[in-house]
């Protein structure tokens, strides 16, 4: 999983290669237009997706549109989704903010002819040709939990704080981590509480707070949400629990730069954002070209990536970027820099 | 400039509002030392002249000298920095502060340096002056939980905190009985002798000989002179303010009185009045008098269901009667011209037609839409009958005078087929010209077989218009008078003799 | 006594005629269609204009009885928290096997409902003011939507249920005629009827219609009921529109409904403005977001631009005012 | 004439009885909240033994601090008869570009960047002031209208990026984590500013006639108070506190987002009107909004500590608010029947 990783990390952060193949189709008219939606705007983690597709997009010459609401609700979404069939895009990969609500949206994008497929966030199989998917959840699960119990060695009381009660990949992600969590090995690993943080920073804060205090023998915790991995972060550095309780989950390198350098989480996991936004951009490509259809045993070949595969994802499709990548003291003052 | 002989001059002042010349070309003097009446009937500009003192409103014309010198206030602030402190006719307190506050408001007395208000010192001297003025409650007291005479109380003492060399009271003692009044005079001479001078504006002509030295006398916004009040006869100053005598103002036809159609026994509401009691007949028309704040508007709204009693009963046509609300009153026939009509008796934005016929609307809605050809014709018609002075029904009611004002609201009850009409001060602020055409119509409506009952504190209106007069003081009916004997001594006995039920020496020993 | 005669025919004004808020509202409308189709030449495309109506029409249900409410000078807040609550129950109803049709109607009666509980604490806690009571419910009423739904989001709904936000009727969306019906429905219910009429007379002087025999009460809990009920039919359309739904939906239509209301020229202050402003509003709006999106203007500056259109259409008639004033004074 | 004089003792007694009862009644309001706290408190307490620790009530004294400093102007700003939609953008505004500062100049000292902070925030204030007391434009309308313009404000400074812990100098971080003689200097904030704004309001004439405009704005007219000068300085104050708000709200998360704080206006809101602020003007009480932020506070803290479901949290904050207010409302009903009582007739 690592070594795939450095190959993206350079695939992504320039490749002077790839980018003169943007030259050819340089002429206006025929343009194609890739277009991204994202859950919402001003968050860096959407910002670097949108800019990996954007920057496949443009290496094979196409014109990218990039867009994302105020807040994320599928109801902006799906105001969007209609700009954008208005504007005849060819290809439209979406970040859903809802697995479900978008799919008659999304649906009538795909009867007007455009390459719909989704990525990070699912939308359900009715409404996508194929999903991009950051990582296996049932290996994010499953890393996440034996990730915690090393952390704790072996034994003692983990809870977990996760996004809004809503969120759909959070949701996936738990439900794996309590499946590992029935193997006999974590006899000793007991998850006390799910708390929500609804992505706010001062909930977030205070959930952590009240799962300290309610769970005073609390030994570890996950958290796979950017927001909350970093305000449980905050708490644990402040109320000087480093080593006391230990913190793991799904962050921004940037963000939690902070925490792992000074111990307070030894270790996490993320993707490359610019990764699956690049991805995403080939395989939008591959579906616009005719080259796949998004069944099982299509092939994209993206970019630096290289060829990746579709396999089954429940009743739909999907395309797997690779295992989650692990940051830890060693290489996270060279991520913090990237996203 | 020489030294001028008066505190106070202002010539040629002209103040318009959108509609209305309240003042025009109003000239006045005020000398050191002195007490001045003004007067003038209602709505002749009086207080609007004193908002012209004070700075509140800006003249559109005219000039006013201090001392000799010319000032020109833009803001209250001016005025008040210039010694002029006055007392507004319509209570402009702050109900959710203490009384000490509403009374130092504007001037509070702080520490130099770091402006920390200087509580227990104001405390104390709002104190001092309740005591002065023989109130009794505490300066801590919240102003919304005083009775409108406590509230007028507390206006004099704002005016006497401030030490002022010019004081205008505007009605103080309407609301005051005697004892209070008669504390009042001894105070304003007090501040008189020290050299203070007062402008005392009062409908009461016992006010004026009491403690006037002079008097100016304003009538439809015009100034029409100053006298020394031991110089003119009650007759001429009457004259000078109606503008002519007075009898010929109430054209009282005499009407076929018939049978009962209201009676109200022993109602009561908690705080506001106890025990009212009187009937009313077909054509008759029933004075109720007394003064502000006696609890005359409160009886009327609880008959119309504004406002619930909570004890007695109210018979209509003999049967027992509760309603809920002005519009089962208005269905059942009974009809309210409220007080005050630019707050509760009109849209103001509206035109004169829509206006009218906002009370019957259901009467010219035909499968659910207003029949706009038919209301525009029963608008037109009885704006015609009761002689509103515009163009078309259209005109704004905004744009009216105050007297053609109040005959829309007029207009507005004759819509409904009624048989009782409360009618609350009818004619306040209403021109003379209006005035008797009010009267006229009262008069008439009282023939058509109408039981009326007119509220009012003008005691000639009183006097001019009623077949009986019932008088109220502090929530309770006093006295009822006949026609026959009714005169202006037995209802003032009967509306300010506080003998009995206040009692400030047992209120103060609690304090 | 002199009798008089007053004209009870109405005299064209030129003057007042072109003076009137909707004429801005029509030139603002003209001028995004000027710009937007310059912006983009897939602006002006009848298919496109046509879905997107359909985009900003869900909300715009809500925005004719909102107009009563603000006309009256009070506010609802909670009209969001009522969609998302009469969604919930229509969904969780379906899920438990209740026939859609009985769900829907069931949804709007709790829309229904809400909107009269409002309207019952307004009327009853005077004290509280419509923007207490209203901030209160609405935390309650998604509270209870909340409860009913946890963490699921339900959906599956029959297929012809999509008809409602989706489809056309010959070439015209659905939720436009709907919209249509209902906007004639209460304009003529706000310029035609009574009780219109008495709705500005509240507005203007809510004293002076109590004592014409205005119940003034009563026609505001009649209003807030409407506002619950519409909020429900809202609910029904971006239902249909979302194909599924979850206690979250419709997250912040409080505030888009309000300023649609306040730019169609409803004065917050009382007794002015007029239905067809409203529906102005609700289509300059719906058109300047649309047009800007299919340029793709960042969300940011989309933010930025509806706030300063507010802020300066209700400046402009201030300053027409004291315009006004100063030259009187 | 006997009986007459027996009816007026006895009226006497009721008016006397009245008086004190009103007196306490008003009391009572504030009592009565407090109760409610403490019975609160006792019940969670009850459910999970760890509530009535010194560490649990400092981190709610801590987390309730910003929306404590926010009542404060919010209260100010309804008193006047107005109320502030914007406060929320205005805090996430003045945080980001706080924040943008230091990330940009590391050695740049704290208080300069709460100066940064605040002055953002005044200037902010100013423009709804300006357009409420000068543009006389309903300030819900008006502050309708700047909350999203802020808001847009706030993602173009920031570029739509986030500002993170590790960008922020610790010094900065510090404003809100450091304490002073053991207290956590946002509680120190806080308390500084409520015992100004108790002196401001209860002592200095300004703050008497903030309370005077939104008891009476017609009699404040016409003794002469400036009513536009105090709008533009109650919400200039509100927004100077949002601006510190933002700072601290940016320090305390380390972390400066476009969105932060959306939404938290109606908190704030709620902790006013809980603490009897009256949306009609003219009345509220320091000591009232300060019980209301803490009623919020231990709220957000008591109901995942006894594990209420988090689909109940809502409902039960909602609930709660409503039923204060309702109380407050009959409460009030109580006082005015009093006052009546009292009145002779
Ligand atoms: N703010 C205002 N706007 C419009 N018209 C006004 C205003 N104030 C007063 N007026 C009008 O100006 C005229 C003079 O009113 P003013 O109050 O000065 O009379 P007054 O002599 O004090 O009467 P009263 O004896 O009833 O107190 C009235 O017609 C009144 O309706
Ligand atoms: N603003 C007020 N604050 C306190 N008490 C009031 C207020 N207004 C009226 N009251 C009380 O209500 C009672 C009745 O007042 P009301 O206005 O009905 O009297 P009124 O005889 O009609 O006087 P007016 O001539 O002013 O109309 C009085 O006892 C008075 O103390
Ligand atoms: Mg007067
Ligand atoms: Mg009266």
């Amino acid at each position: 999983a690592c070594g795939s990783n450095d190959s993206n990390k350079n695939g992504s952060s320039a490749s002077p290669q790839a980018s003169n193949a943007a030259s050819p189709s340089a002429d206006n008219g025929a343009k194609k237009k890739f277009a991204i939606i994202f859950k919402n705007t001003g968050n860096p983690y959407g910002e670097k997706e949108m800019e990996g597709y954007k920057k496949a997009v443009e290496e094979l010459g196409y014109e990218a549109i990039l867009k994302a609401p105020d807040q994320p609700t599928a109801e902006a979404q799906i105001a969007m989704i209609e700009e954008l069939i208005s504007q005849k895009v060819d290809a439209l990969a979406i970040v859903a903010n809802d697995p479900d609500a978008l799919q008659p949206a999304l649906e009538k994008a795909m009867k007007a002819g455009i390459k719909v497929l989704s990525l990070d966030s699912a939308v359900n199989a009715q409404s996508r040709l194929v999903h991009v998917n950051q990582a296996d959840p049932e290996r994010i699960g499953r890393t996440l939990i034996q990730g915690v119990t090393e952390m704790i060695g072996g034994s003692g009381e983990i809870a977990i704080l996760s996004a809004t009660s809503q969120a759909t990949n959070q949701n996936l992600w738990i439900e794996w981590m309590k499946k590992e969590l029935e193997d006999p090995k974590y006899a000793n690993v007991k998850l006390v509480k799910v708390a929500y943080g609804d992505d706010l920073r001062d909930k977030s804060v205070s959930e952590t707070e009240a799962l300290l205090k309610s769970y005073p023998n609390l030994k570890g915790i996950i958290a796979p949400t950017t927001v909350g991995i970093a305000a449980a972060g905050k708490v644990l550095t402040d109320k000087g629990l480093k080593g006391k309780v230990q913190l793991t989950g799904l962050g921004l390198p940037s963000e939690m730069a902070e925490y792992i350098e000074s111990g307070v989480c030894p270790w996490m996991y993320l993707w490359n954002p610019l990764d699956v936004g690049y991805l995403s951009g080939y395989a939008a490509d591959a579906l616009v070209k005719g080259t796949i259809t998004g069944k099982v045993g299509d092939k994209v070949t993206a970019g630096t990536l290289g060829e990746k595969e579709v396999i089954a994802d429940g009743e739909g499709t999907q395309i797997m970027l690779g295992d989650p990548f692990k940051f830890d003291a060693s290489n996270i003052a060279e991520w913090k820099a990237v996203y | 400039m020489a030294e001028s002989e008066y505190v106070l001059e202002l010539k040629g002042i002209t103040k318009i509002f959108p509609g209305v010349k309240a003042l025009d070309d109003v000239y006045f003097k005020l000398k050191r030392g002195e007490i001045h009446a003004l007067m003038g009937e209602n709505g002749a500009g009086k207080s609007t002249f004193i908002k012209v003192i004070t700075g509140v409103h800006a003249p559109e014309e005219g000039e006013m000298f201090l001392n000799g010198r010319k000032v020109d206030f833009t803001h209250p602030t001016d005025a008040q920095k210039a010694g002029i402190a006055a007392i507004y006719q319509h209570v402009t307190n702050y109900p959710d502060l203490t009384v000490t506050e509403n009374i130092f408001m504007g001037h509070e007395k702080v520490q130099r340096g770091t402006g920390r208000i200087k509580w227990s010192e104001m405390h104390q001297e709002a104190g001092k002056l309740l005591k002065e003025l023989g109130a009794s409650f505490s300066p801590k007291t919240l102003m919304g939980a005083l009775s409108v005479a406590e509230q007028q109380i507390v206006e004099i003492a704002k005016a006497l905190s401030v030490d002022a060399k010019i004081i205008i009271m505007d009605e103080p003692t309407a609301a005051l009985t005697k004892n209070e009044s008669e504390e009042l005079y001894r105070i304003s001479e007090r501040l008189r002798d020290n050299g203070a001078s007062i402008i005392f504006i009062s409908h009461r002509f016992e006010d004026m000989y009491r403690l006037a030295s002079m008097v100016t006398v304003f009538r439809d916004s015009k100034y029409i002179g100053t006298w020394n009040v031991n110089e003119i006869s009650n007759n001429d100053l009457i004259v000078a303010m109606v503008g002519r005598e007075i009898s010929q103002l109430f054209p009282k036809k005499e009407a076929r009185i018939g049978e009962e159609l209201l009676r109200v026994e022993g109602l009561g509401k908690t705080g506001y009045f106890g025990d009212v009691g009187f009937t009313l007949r077909r054509g008759e028309i029933l004075g109720l008098t007394g003064l502000v704040g006696a609890g005359r508007t409160e009886v009327c709204q609880t008959l119309v269901g504004v406002e619930k009693f909570d004890k007695g009963k109210v018979i209509y046509k003999g049967k027992e009667l509760k309603v809920r609300g002005p519009r089962e009153a208005l269905r059942h026939g009974i009809g309210y011209l409220p007080e005050d009509r630019q707050k509760q008796g009109l849209v103001l934005q509206w035109s004169i037609g829509r206006n009218i016929t906002l009370p019957t609307l259901e009467k010219y809605a035909k499968s659910g839409a207003i029949n706009t050809r038919k209301e525009l014709d029963i608008a037109k018609r009885l704006a015609e009958k009761v002689s509103v002075k515009a163009k078309s029904v259209f005109d704004l009611v905004s744009s009216l005078s105050g007297g053609n004002q109040q005959k829309v609201v007029f207009a507005k009850l004759l819509t409904a087929e009624l048989d009782v009409l409360i009618l609350d001060e009818p004619t306040k602020g209403v021109d003379v010209g209006a005035k008797s055409a009010i009267y006229e119509m009262i008069s008439d409506l009282a023939v058509a077989g109408y039981g009326i009952i007119l509220v009012s504190s003008e005691m000639p209106e009183i006097i001019g218009m009623c077949d009986r007069v019932a008088v109220m003081r502090e929530g309770r009916i006093t006295a009822t008078l006949d026609r026959k004997g009714l005169t202006q001594e037995a209802i003032l006995q009967a509306s300010m003799d506080d003998s009995g039920t206040r009692d400030h020496a047992a209120r103060g020993a609690r304090a | 006594m002199e009798q008089r005669v007053l004209t009870n025919k109405k005299e064209f004004s030129a003057k007042s005629f072109i003076l009137q808020w909707e004429w801005l509202l029509v030139a603002l409308i003209v001028s995004v269609f000027v710009m937007n189709a310059n912006l983009s030449e897939y602006f002006l495309d009848y298919d496109n204009l046509r879905d997107a109506t359909m985009g900003f029409l869900d909300k715009a249900f809500i925005v004719l009885p909102m107009v009563f409410i603000i006309m009256m000078g009070d506010i609802d807040i909670s009209v969001a928290s009522i969609v998302a609550l009469s969604s919930v129950v229509m969904g969780d109803l379906y899920n438990h096997g209740v026939p859609m049709p009985l769900a829907m109607a069931i949804s709007l009666a709790v829309g229904t409902l809400c909107g009269w509980i409002n309207g019952m604490l307004i009327v009853r806690y005077k004290e509280l003011s419509a923007v207490i009571v209203t901030l209160a419910t609405m935390t309650i009423y998604r509270g209870i939507a909340y409860i009913l739904l946890k963490d699921q989001s339900v959906g599956k709904f029959p297929s012809w249920f999509k008809f409602l936000g989706w489809d056309y009727v010959g070439t015209i969306p659905f939720i436009l005629i709907a919209f249509a019906v209902f906007a004639i429905g209460f304009w003529f219910l706000l310029h035609k009827t009574p009780f219109g009429r008495r709705v500005y007379a509240i507005g203007n002087n809510p004293t002076a219609a109590r004592y014409s025999g205005v119940r003034v009460d009563r026609i505001k809990i009649v209003v807030f009921t409407l506002a619950g009920f519409m909020s429900a039919v809202t609910a029904l359309f971006l239902t249909s529109r979302m194909g599924s739904t979850r206690p979250n939906i419709a997250t912040g239509y409080e505030l888009e409904v309000i300023t649609m209301v306040v730019l169609g020229g409803i004065s917050t202050a009382g007794g002015k403005g007029r239905m067809l402003g409203a529906i102005l509003a609700v289509f300059l709006i719906g058109f300047l977001r649309y047009g800007l999106g299919l340029v793709n203007v960042s969300a940011q500056m989309m933010l930025i631009i509806i706030g300063g259109l507010l802020i300066v259409s209700v400046a402009i008639p201030q300053l027409k005012g004291r315009f006004a004033f100063k030259r009187k004074a | 004439m006997s009986a007459h004089a027996q009816s007026v003792k006895q009226a006497e007694q009721v008016v006397n009885g009245g008086r004190s009862m009103s007196a306490f009644i008003a009391k009572f309001r504030e009592l009565g909240l407090l109760a409610f706290i403490v019975i609160l408190a006792v019940g969670v307490q009850i459910r999970n033994h760890s509530f009535l620790t010194w560490e649990n009530l400092t981190d709610i004294a801590t987390n309730t601090a910003i929306l404590s400093i926010l009542a404060v102007g919010m209260m100010l700003v309804i008193i006047t008869r107005g109320i502030d939609l914007s406060i929320g953008a205005t805090l996430a505004f003045a945080g980001m570009v706080a924040a943008l500062t230091v990330k940009h100049n590391p050695g740049l000292h704290p208080v300069a960047a709460v100066l940064v902070g605040v002055g953002i925030g005044i200037g902010c204030g100013l423009v709804i002031g300006f357009l409420v007391s000068w543009m006389k434009i309903l300030p819900i309308i008006a502050t309708l209208g700047i909350m999203n313009v802020f808001r847009g404000f706030t993602f173009e400074a920031s570029g739509g990026k986030w500002v993170s812990a590790h960008q922020m100098p610790a010094s900065f971080k510090g404003i809100a984590t450091g304490s002073f003689l053991g207290i956590n200097n946002l509680i120190l904030i806080a308390i500084v500013i409520y015992i100004v704004a108790y002196y401001f309001v209860s002592h200095t004439r300004t703050g008497r006639r903030i309370y005077a405009i939104g008891s009476n704005p017609d009699s404040a007219e016409v003794s002469g108070i400036r009513t536009g000068r105090i709008l533009m300085l109650v919400y200039t104050i509100m927004g100077g506190l949002a601006g510190l708000a933002g700072v601290l709200w940016v320090s305390k998360f380390a972390s400066a987002q476009g969105d932060t704080a959306s939404g938290y206006e109606m908190s704030v809101i709620a902790a006013c009107v809980l603490g009897g602020v009256s949306i009609a003007g003219g009345v509220g009480k320091i000591s009232g909004i300060l019980l209301g932020s803490i009623l919020l506070g231990i709220l957000n803290n008591a109901l995942p500590m006894i594990n209420v479901s988090a689909f109940w949290q809502m409902f039960i904050q909602g609930a709660i608010i409503l039923i204060a207010v309702l109380v407050n409302a009959l409460v009030k009903r109580g006082i005015d029947r009093n006052n009546l009582m009292r009145r002779k007739i």
